[in-house]
């Protein structure tokens, strides 16, 4: 049993049920990234959590405790919405102690906790001002100032950074993991931005069209992907895919693909398992990250299943650390990560590195991994 | 750990939750319960009454569809239908006009607006029991405006609506419009200050002329005040009676009767309950069958 | 709450017994007598009552004609709270009495001898069942015309006592360039032109057929053409902006010298005094042409709503103080009406007022006293309104006579 | 007023600015037309107006009408004037405008941040109720009072005023209240406010510029009534209009116009007054909400 357990919970409006079957357990102490497109079920389940929507079937338990029909404010959780839903006729601090004083806090304590959280954010001189008068930055401040004063057994965000310029929201990404750090505070976190959700997560529930597509630390996310669209999700370009066919021969399996010349192209599949070996003759999807399709002077020295394609390079994207190289393998778009000084052009030929280590390969009719 | 509350730990949803849960209904209960009695209770009663013999006061004998064939056998009825519509129809299509209109020059940053806006609202502010009487001295052809015109030297001048049989449901037009159109103008004005500038500016980017910026884009964004304004006005239109009163009486002749004039007089001064109730019950059915779908249109794009 | 419980508890009480809202030893007077004249006339009558240590409540509800108040007065009576006593005109009284609501004077009526007192032709509207529902204040007589003396004299024109003679007057002023007729365009005022204008067409056996009895033939013969024919002559010879107007207005016209006449109740009187003029000198008062011997009327009373069953001594009181004669003589000096008793003395009335009593005196002996249909003492609201509308139509050019004729017979049959 | 249009991009040439404000003062006139009669008369002797001119200035000024208006005129069988019935208009009014505009807020609070399951259709029919014609209710709205015991009182009238009153109330909160963001009442909610905490600490506080509007409405209609201040209230206990309607209506008497129109004037400062001090409000009110559904 975990700190937050969250048990086959599902949500219905009336016929319609929008969230399946969700099961997740969270342990003190972590950090939670619910991701996804919208509409994907993730603010209902954080709302269902904080007890702003019913539970139409299943369990919510915090600590152990039933929360099923529990009022938010006996939750002893603490939310920061993506609007900071700042009070608009309270100052700051007035906004800050709201809960406490809602919870009968005596003023003395309250100031306190007030000082206290004002001290560890930084925003003691903005505490006689209204939100109105605040840049975004410093509402998104006071909010998680309002969440932390608290002092919550779980803490839940709503999407908090998506109100802020590109700039700031990685500077408070840097600070809510920070206070996560220090504080060591069990958090729920919902966004759409697959960063957020790698950078700051221990774990990552990836959701879509209701239910919970994969659950996982950041690498099993990012390296072994349940299926097709937690592979497209997650990264930055996404994840190459490449129709091939495979062919056992003897202990060995093949992908089988053409480059762009009509040249047959095999490529060995690394450590084939059972499952991949009794797939002789189907076609499947072959998933392959950009950084794991480079020049050959960039690919991964420790690897040792590198293997060589040429093709013809389409088009080149110089982005300072690295080249992006598009082109096109067995009629799939793909990119390619390379060197910034990498010798390639459009309209050459050049050569490309697979690290099948990093290969993945998906069923393209249930669109799961075959592991 | 500020509060914690390690007392409850059942399924069952707590004692606050369970009247959280019904505060918002027992909040609302009252009111529903004052319209359902005293708005479609009395709309049950008048439909009911319509159906009896009632003439002086309600009583209860059942007459069937009498009243309601008598009520379309006579003229006077058919001719307040006839005004109702001319009225309706003008009123809110002039005061719509005029409110835009004067909307939309009050925004283009006009000195003094401070001092017109009051101006045009005022007029709502007062009862028809006497601005009727400054009304119709101001129409009177004798001593109000013709008049006036005459002593100024435009002998040839001719206003006398308010005399004929033909025009004096127009005056009644005017005198509402007289008190609306400034109402109507406030709220345009509410939905022109609520549009985006930018969308303006990037609109003249494109080369749009004033002219073109009005009618294809600003316009098209003000149709909640539309909206707004034609449930307003609609309501407006529906229930004026005083000002028919005191304006022209329903003269000259019958010339400016409508249905909220013709009800009262049969309901209470013919001492014909019955017809009375059945004209009320068609007015609501008209007020429905306008409002229904308008409602159910509103308030089903909003869910 | 629980106030609000005992409230109710009580009302449900009061309804039970159906008692008036009004204090034990209070009257609630619903009126609509509000302007200067009539409201310090009908204070005499509060003095008086409040010098028997009876109290007066003040309900007025004006405008009208009754209106707004008979309106009022349904409401009151519909939420069990009736006034003590209500100002009513007509066919109102009978139809309140018709209710039950209404309670019975007989016992003071006989103590007064109200019967022998009161004319006949009024009685008929303050009995119901034979029993004495109301106390009658004054007689209004309708059929009266109102004349400018100076502009008559200036066009050499003696007062007209036959259709022809006021059809040759008028034709006179209209060319000596004087509006003829002072009118107001309102529904009530053209009605009591068209009272007045019938029973010259076709005397008071027409008169009583066509709006007492409703007798279809009346109401469709050739007499009541010719009585809209008379109605477009008049018509033809007011001015053009009379629709709408006020009837005082139409009586400063005649005032100031812009016409010659105007057809009006004797209420008229109060604006040439209040002008100043003097009966007789300024202005002249006469029967309508060719209704020299009748008298329409109508006439103000006091209906005594039932207060469980018996007369209230309150009640009495207000009744019995209504119908002293000390009471008829100052209040219809003031409002221009003669008392509704005949045997009072007129010595104190004026020129008009003593002319107005004898006619009425002499018509009530002589059967030439009627109910005027144009102020709803000839036949019920709802024919009186549906003649209403076709006579206004008429007169406003929207029917020819023939039409008007036929439309006439058609709104009285679907509205009686 | 200053707000948000301080940068309008619309541009207008000299030739359009003239005529626009030409139209805008032509207009100002128009509307100023029947208040210029009323006033100019109210401050005539009697004898000028029967005398013709009714639109000209007076020859000789007089403020008599407005004393007798106010404290001479005789209202019922005491020449009392309009002053008593002030005091009566102001015990109906303000309870009445206070009852519908809060119910109005609480009500519209619940249908934007409470909603459940038919709560449309109950604004609908709340709404629905804005437009029932007055006259048709008094009957009946007669016998219920007269059951509840209220018939002939101050507390009867605010009740009748209350029930017509709500459905517009309610839908001024319930559009204002719709673009005010949720996310508040839930944070709140997770803060421990309960129902009566976030509408009294959140809501209420941000809602002044619809409660101008609905105030300004309410106290309008109210105040203006007549019909329901004739047949619910006892004599001496008649609102303001109900008095007017007295002195200004009289079917046999003499008419004093220029006593009339000072009544008339006399009865509406109170409205007016709300219009000129709180209409700069008005506009921001309606602005904020009401018209953008």
């Amino acid at each position: 049993m975990g700190f937050l357990d969250i048990r086959n919970a599902t949500k219905s409006y009336g016929q319609v049920e929008v969230l399946h079957q969700v099961d997740i357990s969270v342990d003190e102490g972590e950090f939670l990234v619910l991701v996804g497109p919208s509409g994907c079920g993730k603010s209902t389940l954080l709302n269902m959590i904080a007890g702003l929507e019913d539970i139409t079937t299943g369990e919510i338990a915090i600590k152990g405790r039933m929360m099923n029909g529990v009022h938010p404010s006996k939750r002893n959780i603490a939310m920061v919405f993506q609007s900071y839903a700042l009070y608009p006729n309270m100052t700051v601090g007035q906004n800050i102690t709201f809960g406490l004083e809602m919870h009968g806090v005596a003023k003395p304590e309250r100031d306190k906790a007030m000082a206290d959280v004002a001290k560890l954010l930084q925003i003691e001189q903005l505490l006689d001002r209204k939100p109105g008068q605040l840049s975004g930055g410093q509402r998104q401040r006071v909010a998680m100032g309002r969440a932390l004063v608290r002092n919550p057994d779980v803490f839940l965000f709503d999407e908090p950074l998506s109100n802020l310029d590109a700039k700031l929201r990685v500077d408070m990404r840097t600070e809510i993991k920070k206070l996560h750090q220090n504080l060591g505070t069990t958090i729920v976190y919902v966004t759409h931005d697959q960063i957020e959700a790698m950078t700051l997560s221990t774990r990552i529930a990836v959701m879509n069209g209701g239910y919970v597509q994969q659950l996982g630390t950041p690498k099993e996310i990012y390296d072994t992907p349940a299926n097709l669209f937690v592979a497209t999700f997650m990264g930055s370009p996404s994840m190459n895919l490449i129709p091939v066919k495979l062919r056992v021969d003897g202990n060995a399996v093949y992908a089988d693909t053409k480059n762009d010349q009509d040249e047959k192209v095999s490529l060995p599949v690394f450590e084939p398992s059972a499952t991949v070996k009794s797939c002789d003759g189907q076609s499947v999807m072959l998933g392959i990250r950009p950084e794991a399709l480079t020049d050959p002077e960039g690919a991964d020295q420790r690897s040792t299943h590198v293997e060589r394609i040429r093709n013809t390079v389409t088009v080149t994207e110089p982005a300072g650390s690295d080249t992006f190289v598009a082109t096109t393998i067995g009629g799939a778009e793909c990119v390619a990560r390379m060197r910034s000084d990498a010798d390639v052009a459009p309209g050459r030929v050049s050569e490309f590195a697979f690290n099948m280590e990093k290969a993945v390969l998906f069923d393209p009719k249930s669109e799961a991994r075959i592991a | 750990m500020a509060v914690t509350d390690p007392a409850v730990g059942a399924s069952a949803p707590d004692f606050r939750t369970r009247l959280q849960h019904w505060i918002p209904k027992i909040v609302l209960s009252p009111s529903l319960a004052m319209i359902f009695v005293f708005v479609y209770g009395f709309i049950a009663f008048t439909v009911y009454l319509s159906f009896t013999d009632s003439r002086m006061l309600p009583s209860f004998g059942w007459v069937g569809w009498e009243n309601y064939s008598k009520l379309w056998r006579l003229s006077h009825w058919e001719i307040s239908l006839i005004n109702m519509a001319i009225f309706a129809g003008l009123y809110i299509v002039v005061c719509t006009a005029i409110g835009l209109m004067l909307a939309i020059f009050l925004d283009q940053k006009i000195r003094g607006e401070g001092v017109l806006r009051p101006l045009y609202l005022y007029p709502m502010a007062l009862s028809f029991i006497v601005t009727g009487t400054a009304w119709k001295w101001f129409l009177d052809p004798g001593i109000g405006l013709e008049n006036v015109m005459h002593t100024w030297g435009w002998t040839s001048f001719s206003f006398d609506w308010i005399k004929n049989r033909d025009f004096a449901i127009y005056t009644v037009v005017l005198a509402a419009v007289w008190q609306t159109s400034g109402f109507v103008m406030a709220m345009f004005l509410a939905g022109l200050r609520g549009i985006d500038n930018e969308i303006l500016k990037a609109a003249q980017m494109d080369g749009a002329s004033n002219w073109n910026l009005y009618r294809r884009i600003i316009i098209p964004q003000l149709r909640p005040a539309f909206l707004s304004a034609f449930v307003i006005l609609a309501h407006l239109a529906i229930k004026t009676f005083d000002l028919v009163i005191a304006l022209t009486g329903g003269g000259p002749g019958r010339a400016t009767e409508l249905p909220a004039t013709f009800m009262y007089s049969y309901t209470f001064t013919r001492n014909q309950m019955g017809i009375g109730a059945a004209s009320a019950v068609i007015m609501l059915m008209t007020i429905a069958a306008i409002m229904i779908p308008y409602l159910y249109a509103e308030l089903r794009e909003k869910k | 709450m629980k106030h609000l419980m005992m409230t109710m508890k009580a009302s449900v009480a009061a309804l039970a017994l159906s008692v008036g809202g009004a204090n034990a030893a209070d009257v609630e007077v619903l009126h609509w007598w509000t302007s200067g004249g009539e409201a310090a006339a009908l204070n005499v009558l509060k003095q008086d009552l409040e010098g028997q240590g009876i109290g007066w409540q003040d309900m007025p509800v004006a405008g009208g004609g009754g209106e707004q108040a008979m309106t009022v007065l349904r409401a009151r009576v519909t939420a069990g709270d009736a006034p003590t006593a209500v100002q009513a005109l007509g066919f109102d009284i009978l139809d309140w009495g018709a209710e039950g609501a209404l309670a019975n004077l007989n016992d003071l009526a006989a103590q007064e001898g109200w019967d022998d007192v009161v004319p006949e032709a009024l009685q008929a509207f303050a009995k119901y069942d034979g029993k004495w529902i109301s106390a009658p204040v004054n007689v209004h007589s309708t059929n009266w015309v109102w004349a400018n003396k100076a502009v008559l004299d200036a066009n050499g024109i003696a007062v007209p006592t036959t259709w022809e003679e006021f059809t040759a007057a008028v034709e006179a002023l209209a060319a000596a360039g004087v509006t003829p007729i002072a009118h107001g365009g309102q529904a009530w005022q053209d009605a009591t032109v068209f009272d007045a204008v019938a029973m010259s067409a076709g005397g008071p056996d027409f008169y009583k057929a066509a709006f007492i009895d409703l007798d279809e033939d009346a109401l469709g013969s050739d007499t009541m053409k010719e009585a809209f024919d008379r109605m477009a002559f008049i018509r033809s010879h007011v001015d053009e902006n009379f629709s709408g107007r006020d009837w005082n207005l139409a009586t400063a016209m005649v005032i100031n010298g812009e016409a010659g006449f105007q057809m009006m109740g004797d209420w008229a009187k109060g604006e040439f005094l209040n002008a100043g003029k003097v009966p007789g000198e300024d202005f002249l008062c006469f029967r309508f042409p060719g209704t020299t011997e009748q008298v329409t009327f109508n006439a103000d009373q006091f209906m005594m709503f039932d207060q469980g069953g018996s007369v209230s001594s309150e009640q009495a009181a207000l009744a019995s103080a209504i119908l002293s004669p000390s009471f008829q003589i100052a209040f219809n000096k003031v409002k221009g009406s003669v008392p509704a008793r005949t045997d009072v003395a007129g010595d104190e009335l004026d020129a008009c007022g003593q002319q107005g009593m004898a006619d009425l005196a002499a018509a009530a002996s002589s059967g030439n006293l009627f109910g005027s249909m144009a102020h709803g003492h000839a036949a019920p609201a709802s024919v009186k309104n549906a003649i209403y509308d076709v006579v206004t139509a008429h007169f406003n050019g929207e029917f020819d006579s023939e039409t008007a004729v036929a439309e006439l017979v058609d709104a009285v049959s679907i509205a009686k | 007023m200053a707000v948000a249009s301080s940068d309008t991009a619309i541009r207008t040439g000299r030739i359009a600015r003239t005529f626009i404000y030409l139209v805008l003062l032509l207009f100002a006139l128009f509307y100023m037309l029947p208040l210029y009669v009323m006033l100019i008369n109210s401050v005539k002797p009697l004898s000028e107006i029967t005398g013709g001119g009714m639109m000209n200035l007076p020859d000789i000024w007089t403020l008599e009408p407005w004393r007798k208006a106010w404290s001479e005129a005789q209202i019922g069988v005491q020449p009392t004037g309009l002053k008593p019935y002030f005091w009566n208009s102001i015990q109906m009014v303000v309870p009445a405008v206070a009852i519908s505009t809060i119910l109005g807020a609480l009500n519209g609070y619940v249908l934007t941040k409470w909603r459940f399951k038919g709560d449309t259709i109950l604004f609908g029919l709340m709404l629905f109720a804005c437009f029932i014609p007055f006259q048709i209710v008094l009957i009946p709205m007669a016998r219920v009072l007269g059951v509840l015991g209220l018939a002939g009182s101050t507390w009867g009238l605010v009740l009748v005023h209350l029930v017509y009153g709500i459905g517009f109330t309610t839908l001024y909160f319930r559009n204002y209240y719709a673009v005010f963001p949720t996310e508040l009442v839930r944070a709140a909610q997770i803060d421990g406010a309960g129902f009566f905490q976030i509408f009294w600490r959140i809501l209420l506080p941000s809602s002044g510029p619809i409660a101008v509007v609905s105030v300004i409405w309410q106290f309008t209609n109210i105040w203006n009534d007549f019909l329901f201040g004739a047949s619910f209230a006892a004599g001496d206990g008649a609102p303001m209009t109900v008095a007017l309607n007295n002195l200004v209506q009289s079917s046999t008497g003499v008419k004093e116009y220029n006593v009339h129109f000072a009544g008339a004037i006399l009865a509406a400062t109170p409205t007016l007054l709300v219009y000129i001090v709180a209409g700069r409000y008005f506009v921001r009110g309606l602005m904020a909400g009401s018209v953008k559904g």
